[in-house]
């Protein structure tokens, strides 16, 4: 029988090794899987280069794995926000690297990394200083850049429901980087805050066939991680 | 010249609100173009698109209505309408990339007088460089509107011959709205469309930084 | 007000020029437009291309299409069927001519045609007689040829909703290039069984977003087109 | 020999059946290779994919049931288990070229001792071509099966020394499950793993193009 079900977050993040590629879902707070990242923090893996949108807010989440010292490389497209401190200090004091990659091409790398197209050209980031460096080449009059797939060897990444094939579907803008990063991942890890049977969702409103889920976790009550950061909380 | 001279942002929103076409799907950058949503003319019916996965975005909340995982590209609460969808980022950005959007609406710190833009980067040595999805914006939205103030805090001209700054995209600007003027970046350099009441064009050229054309109504044909 | 409604499928059609590249939803006959189809012939437009995945069964739809002599080139995976007997006497005759995509490549140069990238890279192909003339390059070690976007005037769809933005859910496999479809064509044509109000359809089940989509017909009781097929019907 | 010695095409598809792991996501190929799925061992599950769209393919409807919206590849019609997924033809394809299908099973016209696989052209010049998704499941899906006839109708052998049909992939193909035997494609030519019963591995090699390793059980180590 399938069963991706895992009885714990700490269960599901085990399986993360030190120098991993971590891909982490989320916009800012919305969808941000903060439980796995704190089950990962504990877990105590490093070296890890981290894929993400952003780079953590406040001292929760991804600013706390950031600040526990476990991540090399952060790759994202917008690592600064009002309470980004955690990642600006760790980048100032060269504990941290940064590839900076516009959203969009995040994306589509991010999708072409679940979909085997190993690289693609986008008009994107032409004549700007991302743009630099890299392979160019003129389509229909307009240039455009070499782009390459990114994967990872795990994702983290939250749903609303999900069962035990590990078929999911999000919450309005939560879903963001959650499909595509299930699909570029090797073992994609879900917390979703329920897990359902087979069945209880409809096969027409699937976003994420249960082929692109490895692992499944059952959080009821996911923290808000907006809220912490107000309330400045910190982890662990 | 003030910075403040001229219109208010409210204003600038609205005149850009005003050149929007009805049925168009518009995407809005953080910061002053989120005004535009409120000054869509009577009559017109716009789709607000927001990069981090809506089509269909609508007001901001009422207090305490908030909802951690309905946010906007600026990550402030907003809502979704009737007719509105949900999808995931890179089906979002295929609707950018892919010429679906019909016009965004961007703030700016520099714009040449060829279009090109600088709006995410001070370039200053210990910034924490952040570019979002400007890049992707520029280069894939059919109409690319600036909303921005005409100088710097510190009176110097935004619209410059070339930027000094870092570039978000190459000659992708149509047109700007400033506290002082509509300006239309056309292939014979900036055209003033428009001016603010009691605005003087000659006290915009001495605060712009590259020349401006005079292409108010009656005085010149347009581009 | 936004309103992509059309009274009729001829009135949908209308806009289809001479000469124009028309993509096809449709997996044999799930998703298979007729309606559409159908009221294209009566319209007159010829010298077509289209893009589908098969080049039509029996003496309906796009079978018809290409029996009545419209269609001068065929971009497909799959032209050969039990039932395609239009498609072989006209190609064996030199009147309609063929590009031949393997099916996972058609499927993602038309999505990179909605997505705006330009080309991508691909292994599917490599060392056969359909990747012969396609550039070479290797990614990771592995060969890979370069794949041009897909981009088309009109796209002619099949959807079970829609609402008057043009928002889609589909039923079942017949979603099958539906969504991709849409995507890549200037101006998407959808038949849906039900066009509804805005609202009825749950934003998160949306499959194609109105964005994608530019006129709308409601057809309420479409043709079963494997069963026109069996019943040996023809068009006109 | 008869093309039809040997196992039954039913008794080919229960042993490749017995070679899928549980859990393993499968795409089956249209003709024996449908056979598959009836074939499961007890307790394996197995999830079917079809590439035109659905994930969790169920048995045939029956009589009666059939919906025109819901076929599989090969267009017949079929059912939806519980847990299924409908998606478009991109993200189908996208489970295929993108490794997340763990084994396909497909029929084929000719195999070489490399791996090669000849399954969708023969090559007549009047022929109408065509590929479907063959190309893209030999390329991306992680193990590929082959199900066929040790030999054509006129005996020709289809495992052969080089294809002299178009290919459909390189290197591509795992196994083959032919009515004779089961056969490895392993790094130093085709191993022979299983004969049917009654069946002489002399009289194997007689009606096939390449050689044969025998790599039977207690004969040989495994490539």
């Amino acid at each position: 029988m399938i069963d991706k079900r895992c009885s714990s977050a700490h269960e599901a993040v085990a399986c993360v090794h030190d120098g991993a590629t971590v891909m982490i879902g989320g916009f800012g707070s919305a969808g941000s899987p903060v439980e796995l990242i704190h089950a990962l923090i504990d877990h105590g893996a490093r070296g890890l280069t981290v894929i993400s949108n952003n780079a953590g807010c406040g001292r929760v989440g991804l600013a706390a794995l950031i600040e526990a010292g476990r991540v090399e490389r952060v790759v994202c497209s917008f690592p600064r926000s009002a309470d980004s401190e955690v990642f600006a200090s760790m980048y100032r004091a060269g504990r941290v690297a940064l590839d900076l990659v516009p959203q969009g091409t995040l994306a589509e790398r991010i999708r072409a990394g679940g979909a085997g197209v190993p690289a693609f050209y986008t008009p994107v980031s032409v004549g700007t200083p991302l743009g630099e460096g890299k392979e160019r080449r003129s389509f229909a009059g307009r240039e455009c850049v070499l782009e390459h797939a990114l994967t990872a060897d795990f994702a983290l990444v939250r749903a609303e429901r999900a069962d035990r094939y590990g078929n999911l579907v999000y919450r309005k803008t939560a879903r963001n980087f959650g499909p595509i990063m299930c699909m570029a991942s090797r073992v994609a890890i879900v917390q979703a805050r329920r897990v359902v049977e087979p069945g209880e969702i409809d096969p027409e409103v699937v976003v994420t066939p249960g082929v692109f889920v490895q692992r499944v976790v059952e959080v009821r009550d996911p923290a808000d991680e907006s809220a912490l950061v107000r309330e400045g909380r910190r982890y662990p | 010249m003030s910075a403040h001279t001229g219109w208010s942002r409210e204003e600038m929103a609205a005149l850009a609100a005003l050149d929007i076409l009805d049925g168009t799907c518009v995407n809005l950058g953080i910061g002053i173009p989120e005004l535009v949503a409120q000054h869509v003319p009577p009559g017109r019916e716009l789709v607000f698109h927001t990069e981090n996965g809506l089509l269909g975005v609508g007001p901001p909340p009422t207090p305490g209505d908030e909802d951690a995982d309905l946010i906007n590209a600026g990550k402030k609460p907003v809502t979704a309408l009737p007719g509105a969808a949900y999808f995931h980022h890179a089906d979002s950005f295929a609707m950018i990339r892919g010429g679906h959007i019909g016009v965004c609406v961007l703030g700016a710190m520099q714009v040449s007088a060829t279009g090109d833009l600088a709006n995410w980067s001070t370039g200053e040595p210990d910034a924490i460089p952040a570019v979002g999805g400007a890049m992707d914006l520029v280069a894939g939205v059919g109409r690319v509107l600036v909303l921005m103030e005409h100088t710097t805090r510190r009176g110097e001209p935004k619209l410059v011959e070339r930027c000094t700054l870092p570039l978000t995209g190459v000659g992708v600007v149509s047109r700007v709205y400033t506290n002082l003027a509509v300006v239309d970046v056309a292939a014979r350099g900036l055209v003033v469309r428009r001016l603010a009441p009691g605005v003087d064009i000659e006290a915009v050229r001495a605060c712009t930084g590259a020349p401006l054309i005079d292409g108010r109504d009656g005085r010149e044909e347009g581009p």
